[in-house]
């Protein structure tokens, strides 16, 4: 059946390979992906080690309904110790890697220790290899890739690599497979350099055999069309995710100017609809219908002539509006940039638009920036930092440690300017106005994270009966809950609803953009448990998938205590709270975080969590969720 | 099989909301619809004005503000709420 | 009037899902290796393109076949094996100047598209309408006709020197 | 209008079932020497091997003759042609036609070795024949020739559990359709089943008394039970020379492009003509089941006054080796006499081998051992004389052609680092 495929053992550093079935137990209570690597990061990493020594273990997973009809079930899973926030590191990404992993045999891969030189993994039906790297060491993330295919002659072979950044360990480095799919934010790309592995080679003819086949295309049919049939949907599959920059601009609810304002206006050349004249086409994630990524060429500049996909939302976020810019072919290289050489776009856009502050406030100096002009609104400086990070040049190098090491280097009052929450870079949106919003990134498990429990359809301003209807299954909920996202009514708990919603998503394989996160109507846990049923055999009720969620969220928190965290890291950096908006439709201006509202936020949430005041678990959630044992060391 | 508990799930019952064709005022939320194929569109609501785009021929989607105009009604909104605050 | 599988190859989004529900519904497994609809991909360019049996009229598998095991159905419009006959040497694999017919490794047999006995899976799936399954319009018979006319041209093209 | 055909083999019998599909009325009669149905002779090592039940070798019956209203008259031998009468004699009767098709085929060689005539020395190429080589079955065989149904024939009766020799006289096996890499790669599989193989060797003599006990080779002794020789075909054109028709340079009928002989409506087709080679354009003798089913068509259709031309014959060899597949077309690089320079380029991709023969920047010949999806568009490229740069342009060009024949070919073998 669908669950018969294996974990793997591989140690670099002894060139050890094994390979062990995951019993339908642990799937019960892990299901896959996320889920189950939050367990095997909490099982194999021991407290307080360097992320990027051989200590550090990196985790690759598919999650359980990936190659499956489920649509979208595309997305694999990295996991080990971020080496830029020190605690749960993580990154998932769409694309055609773990479908290929699972037609290979494996589900997760747990890399240990350190290879002495330059290997990559060759997994092919069943066998692992690890093989010399010393060919495409220092190549970009395409034509690491492409020289991957020609050495061992499969031009089906898909490839998780790093690029430059990630051999440089970039603290934000990204994991990434084909053009632009990016395992982003923490730093996998960073972890993967440390233990000297360039990337991991997959292709695979093996059956993924579907439970119930009949059903299951009839079933999978409905949720393809339940999804597709959303209009946000085709928006998307017509302008990508960029719509989203669009929306939030118009509105005033995005950072620019890092931070400084919340509207980037006049930015009509650079709306979705300027970038759909440079498109040809989309394309799409292995078994989506949505199909939310454009391909472009680069229509100008430098770059001219180069193909590649997105951009993202976060990519116009990161390279125009936080560093004020309103130019499209920037944009485009910008783009194009860091995805060959593998960094994280959000937090390349955050520190570079933090380092133009800086250069603003005179903190940084013409001296320190080896004579760029990092003033707001200089394209060219952009590019140019893009470089430099990757290749860790001058300024670049600072930066490239992350904000809280790089703030440490500069001093001054840098840290002051530094919009981050436990040392990562939040997304370009302004969550000042939408105290939800504000709480999912300061509670998120691994950092200023719009994608760990954002209730992005807060702002849809839905009638409470329709948001009932939501949040009220598949376990009751009969407190408040409002239309209003200046509201902070309730909001504690829809954080909550929606950080067991993508844990359980990331722990299917299924893309978020096929969930909750883009609308009301979209496929729910009990869609979830029945595409389980129909593709895997596995009998699961929404509440049981909802408690692996708990189930993984909670080691999670735990992995991340257990490394130090404490209560007054779950916060925000008091530009929050003491700058108001500027910009903006009326709703949204005048606004900031009231302190003591999201303290109180804060508590809820822990209530609901089943926390301590302090944020950590109580015995007694523990026990009801079964992770009393933990570290029980079972895979 | 045995977790089909029952006919509709929340996002069947969600989806007949559904509107087709209309949009809302990213200002007021006023659900609106516009001439096919217009260019522009003011909301009668609050008076904010959009400029649209048609991703699909009968679904149109906010491209975005006509800039002065919205600046121009934020400020005066602003200006009426420090006002009656003093 | 047959319908046929029209593909637009511009409208494809390379997310083989076709390849999916091919393979789910002739084996009952997800498994690409063993769809009877492939996607050739170019990464580096954006490019994809779907490979799937034609149902040629005067199809080359057809007249390869040493033991008649690929033969047309007129009543579907499409080019089928007889199993009982086939003997599993591949000359209609190499025949196919699509590359449309497959050899499933597993089954130890070749598949091609059957067109799922009236009902295609991919078609059914494919909401980009990259793959569709119509009426065989006027102006769809036009095009096959041109690009069958520009095969069989090409085909009868006198070979260089003409000998005779 | 009356048509007769001379031979129940694959092309006979397609003529038969074209003009029957294009003439409800005409009335047709096939006429064999051969008892046996319509049969598929590339089946027969799979009978051999017992993987096969021998109803299975038989493409129609006796039934579905009669359902097409095709007469038959088996098991009779035609002893003489009159084209000026427009009759055909048998052993007992004379038939009158409208159209004569001769598809009398052509039957294996038997070189001049001493010996060649023991009991236990086979060819194979009826049913009859395979019947004769399973009842001989002792403990080994020798097989004569490693052309591919030697080579099918020697893996059928390894299957069976014989000892098994293959000699070849030329330094590699399948010679005429393989270089030296694919065959030696064909050759390790075979040896690794257990199947003797000696090239480079010369058979002079077939011991025995009045069976078969052994092949002495320049090289050595090998006991058997029993010897199948494969080496080569000759057309059957005894009848047609007798008749008057012409006889082409290669020995076999020589026929125009539309399948008619020198005489007025008598058209020959199938393994007893000789046509053009598309590739080359040069006389050849093609006797493989998909150019006999081509030609046995085109003449139907002209038997008729429909006026179809035959393109030419495709030399295109597919055989199963144990599981992998192997294919070859078109020229290869050790041919014999080469006119012209041939550029060789070899793709490992996956566990799969690709060997592309360019000359002028043109396929004119590609082998394949593993995966040959992608082989059939090389067959057109080289059947179009297509350039490679135009078929990477085809490849790149947007929007993509509504007939996208070469992207999947250019994907696998990434035509673009080839050039001629």
């Amino acid at each position: 059946m669908a669950l018969n495929r294996k974990i793997a053992y591989i140690d670099l550093t002894t060139g050890t390979v094994e390979a062990k079935p995951i019993p339908v137990k642990m799937r019960k209570q892990f299901l896959g992906g996320r889920g189950l690597d939050a367990y095997l990061l909490y099982n194999h990493i021991k407290p307080g080690v360097d992320a990027l020594g051989p200590d550090n273990v990196l985790l690759v997973s598919a999650g359980v309904l990936v190659g499956t009809l489920a649509s979208a079930s595309s997305r694999t899973h990295v996991a080990a110790k971020s080496p830029l926030t020190g605690y749960f590191g993580s990154c998932n990404m769409g694309g055609f890697f773990s479908p290929e992993l699972r037609f290979a045999g494996f589900d997760h891969l747990v890399i240990k220790g350190k290879a002495a030189k330059p290997v990559y993994l060759w997994i092919h039906n069943g066998e692992i290899e690890i093989r010399d790297a010393s060919k495409v060491w220092g190549k970009g993330v395409r034509d690491t890739q492409e020289a991957i295919r020609e050495e061992l002659g499969d031009h089906e072979i898909k490839a998780m690599t790093i690029g430059i950044a990630g051999e440089n360990k970039v603290r934000y480095a990204n994991v990434m497979t084909e053009i632009k799919n990016s395992g982003g934010r923490t730093g996998m790309g960073a972890v993967m350099g440390s233990k000297n592995l360039k990337a991991i080679a997959v292709r695979g003819t093996m059956d993924i055999k579907i439970a119930h086949p009949a059903e299951a295309l009839e079933y999978d049919k409905k949720v393809i069309s339940q999804v597709t049939a959303a209009k946000v949907s085709q928006e998307m599959g017509k302008l990508g995710t960029l719509f989203i920059w669009g929306a939030t601009n118009s509105q005033g609810l995005v950072r620019t100017r890092n931070f400084q304002l919340n509207q980037l206006d006049e930015s009509d050349a650079i709306e979705p609809e300027e970038f759909e004249e440079h498109t040809f086409g989309m394309a799409a994630c292995y078994g989506c219908q949505v199909h939310c990524r454009a391909r472009y060429v680069i229509p100008d500049g430098e770059y001219k002539g180069v193909y590649d996909e997105g951009p993202e939302y976060t990519s116009i976020g990161a390279f125009a509006g936080e560093p004020g810019c309103r130019d499209l072919t920037t944009v485009l290289a910008a783009n194009h940039l860091v995805n060959d050489y593998g960094m994280d776009t959000l937090e390349v856009g955050g520190m570079i638009a933090w380092a133009m502050e800086l250069y603003e406030k005179g903190i940084l100096t013409d001296k320190d920036t080896g004579g760029l002009d990092l003033s707001f609104g200089n394209e060219a400086a952009v590019i140019e930092m893009i470089h430099r990070i990757a290749k860790r040049e001058g300024l670049g190098d600072i930066l490239a440690e992350g904000p809280l090491r790089a703030a440490e280097k500069i001093g001054k009052d840098s840290i002051k300017y530094q919009i981050h929450v436990k040392g990562m870079s939040a997304l370009h949106s302004d969550d000042r106005p939408a105290p939800a919003l504000a709480l999912g990134i300061a509670t998120a498990s691994r950092g200023a994270d719009h994608l760990r429990s954002r209730p992005a359809i807060d702002l849809y301003h839905l009638p409470e009966p329709v948001l009932r209807q939501i949040y009220g299954q598949p376990v009751p909920y009969e407190g408040p809950l409002t239309s209003d996202y200046t509201d902070y009514e309730g909001k504690s708990w829809q954080v909550f609803w929606q950080e067991q919603c993508y844990m359980a998503v990331d722990s299917l394989g299924i893309c978020k953009y096929h969930t909750i996160f883009l609308g009301p109507n979209f496929p729910n846990f009990e869609e979830w448990s029945k595409l389980l049923y129909y593709n895997t055999g596995l009998e699961m009720t929404p509440l049981d998938i909802w408690n692996v969620a708990r189930r993984a969220n909670m080691l999670e928190r735990m992995f991340n205590l257990r490394e130090g965290l404490t209560k007054q890291e779950d916060w925000l950096v008091d530009r929050y709270f003491d700058e108001p908006t500027k910009l903006g439709i009326p709703k949204i201006r005048g606004r900031v975080i009231d302190r003591d509202k999201l303290h109180k936020l804060i508590d809820e949430f822990y209530g609901f969590q089943g926390w301590d005041t302090k944020g950590v678990p109580k015995p007694e959630t523990l026990k009801a969720l079964g992770l009393e044992k933990e570290p029980s060391h079972q895979l | 099989m045995t977790n089909e508990r029952r006919a509709e799930t929340t996002a069947e019952a969600t989806a007949r909301g559904r509107t087709y064709g209309a949009f809302r005022c990213l200002n007021c939320f006023e659900r609106n619809t516009a001439p096919s194929g217009a260019k522009s569109f003011k909301c009668p609501k609050c008076g904010f004005e959009w400029r649209l785009s048609w991703p699909m021929p009968t679904q149109p989607r906010i491209r975005g503000p006509v800039w002065e105009t919205n600046r121009r009604l934020a400020e005066e909104a602003t200006a009426k709420q420090t006002k009656g605050e003093k | 009037m047959t319908k046929q599988l029209v593909i637009d190859y511009e409208k494809c989004t390379g997310c083989r899902l076709c390849e999916m529900v091919c393979s789910v519904k002739h084996e009952g497994v997800v498994n690409p290796a063993r769809s009877r609809i492939n996607i050739a991909k170019w990464e580096t360019k954006g490019l994809t393109v779907p490979v799937v049996c034609r149902q040629c009229e005067d199809a080359p598998c057809v007249s390869a076949c040493p033991t008649n095991a690929r033969m047309r159905d007129e009543e579907l419009g499409r080019v089928i094996v007889n199993y009982d006959r086939c003997i599993g040497c591949k000359t209609c694999v190499v025949a196919c100047p699509f590359g449309a017919i497959n050899w499933d490794p597993l089954a130890r047999k070749v598949i091609s598209c059957d067109l799922c006995d009236g009902e295609p899976q991919c078609a059914r799936f494919c909401e980009t309408g990259a793959i569709r399954f119509i009426e065989v319009s006027t102006a769809n018979k036009d095009r096959q006709r041109e690009a069958a006319g520009q095969l069989l041209e090409s085909m009868q093209k006198p070979v260089q020197p003409a000998a005779r | 209008m009356k048509v007769l055909i001379l031979g129940n083999g694959v092309a006979g019998n397609t003529a038969a079932s074209t003009i029957r599909r294009l003439d409800s009325q005409a009335d047709i009669t096939i006429i064999s020497e051969e008892t046996f149905a319509e049969y598929s002779a590339c089946a027969l090592p799979h009978y051999i091997s017992g993987e096969y039940g021998r109803r299975k070798l038989f493409l129609r019956t006796k039934k579905s003759y009669a359902q097409e209203k095709i007469k038959t008259i088996l098991g009779q031998k035609v002893t003489a042609i009159h084209p000026e009468s427009k009759q055909i004699f048998l052993d007992s009767k004379n038939l009158s036609y409208d159209k004569l098709i001769l598809a009398t085929g052509a039957r294996p060689v038997v070189p001049p070795i001493p010996g060649a005539n023991l009991a236990g020395v086979f060819t194979l190429k009826s049913p009859g024949d395979a019947d004769r080589i399973i009842a001989g079955m002792g403990k080994a065989v020798v097989l004569i020739g490693s052309g591919p149904i030697g080579v099918e024939t020697a893996i059928a009766l390894r299957k069976r559990g014989l000892d098994v020799y293959l000699i070849e006289f030329m330094d590699r096996i399948m010679p005429r359709i393989f270089d030296a890499k694919p065959s030696s790669i064909l050759r390790s599989i075979i040896q690794e089943k257990g199947i003797k193989v000696f090239t480079g060797e010369r058979v002079t003599s077939i011991i025995g008394d009045t069976k078969v006990t052994g092949v002495i080779t320049d090289k050595r002794q090998i006991e058997c039970d029993q010897v199948v020789v494969g080496v080569g075909m000759r057309p059957n054109v005894e009848l047609a020379k007798q008749a008057g028709i012409t006889i082409g340079s290669l020995g076999a009928i020589a026929v125009d492009r539309q399948m008619k002989t020198n005489l007025e409506d008598i058209y020959a087709c199938g393994d007893c003509v000789q046509t053009r080679d598309m590739a080359t354009g040069k006389e050849t003798l093609s006797p493989l089941w998909h150019n006999a089913k081509r030609q046995g068509m085109i003449a139907g259709y002209n038997c008729l006054g429909i006026t179809k031309i035959y393109p030419g014959a495709e030399t295109i060899t597919s055989l199963d080796v144990y599981g992998t597949h192997a294919a070859t077309f078109g020229c290869i690089e050790l041919e014999p006499n080469r006119a012209e320079p041939v550029k060789v380029v070899e793709k490992h991709i996956g566990g799969n081998y690709y060997r592309l023969m360019i000359t002028n920047e043109k396929i004119v010949g590609a082998q394949s051992i593993g995966n040959a999806r992608d082989m059939g568009a090389m067959l057109y490229a080289l059947i179009k004389h297509e350039p490679l740069s135009r078929i990477n342009r085809i490849v790149e060009q947007r929007p993509i052609p509504e007939n996208p024949l070469y992207h999947r070919a250019a994907r696998a073998l990434d035509l673009q680092s080839i050039k001629g």
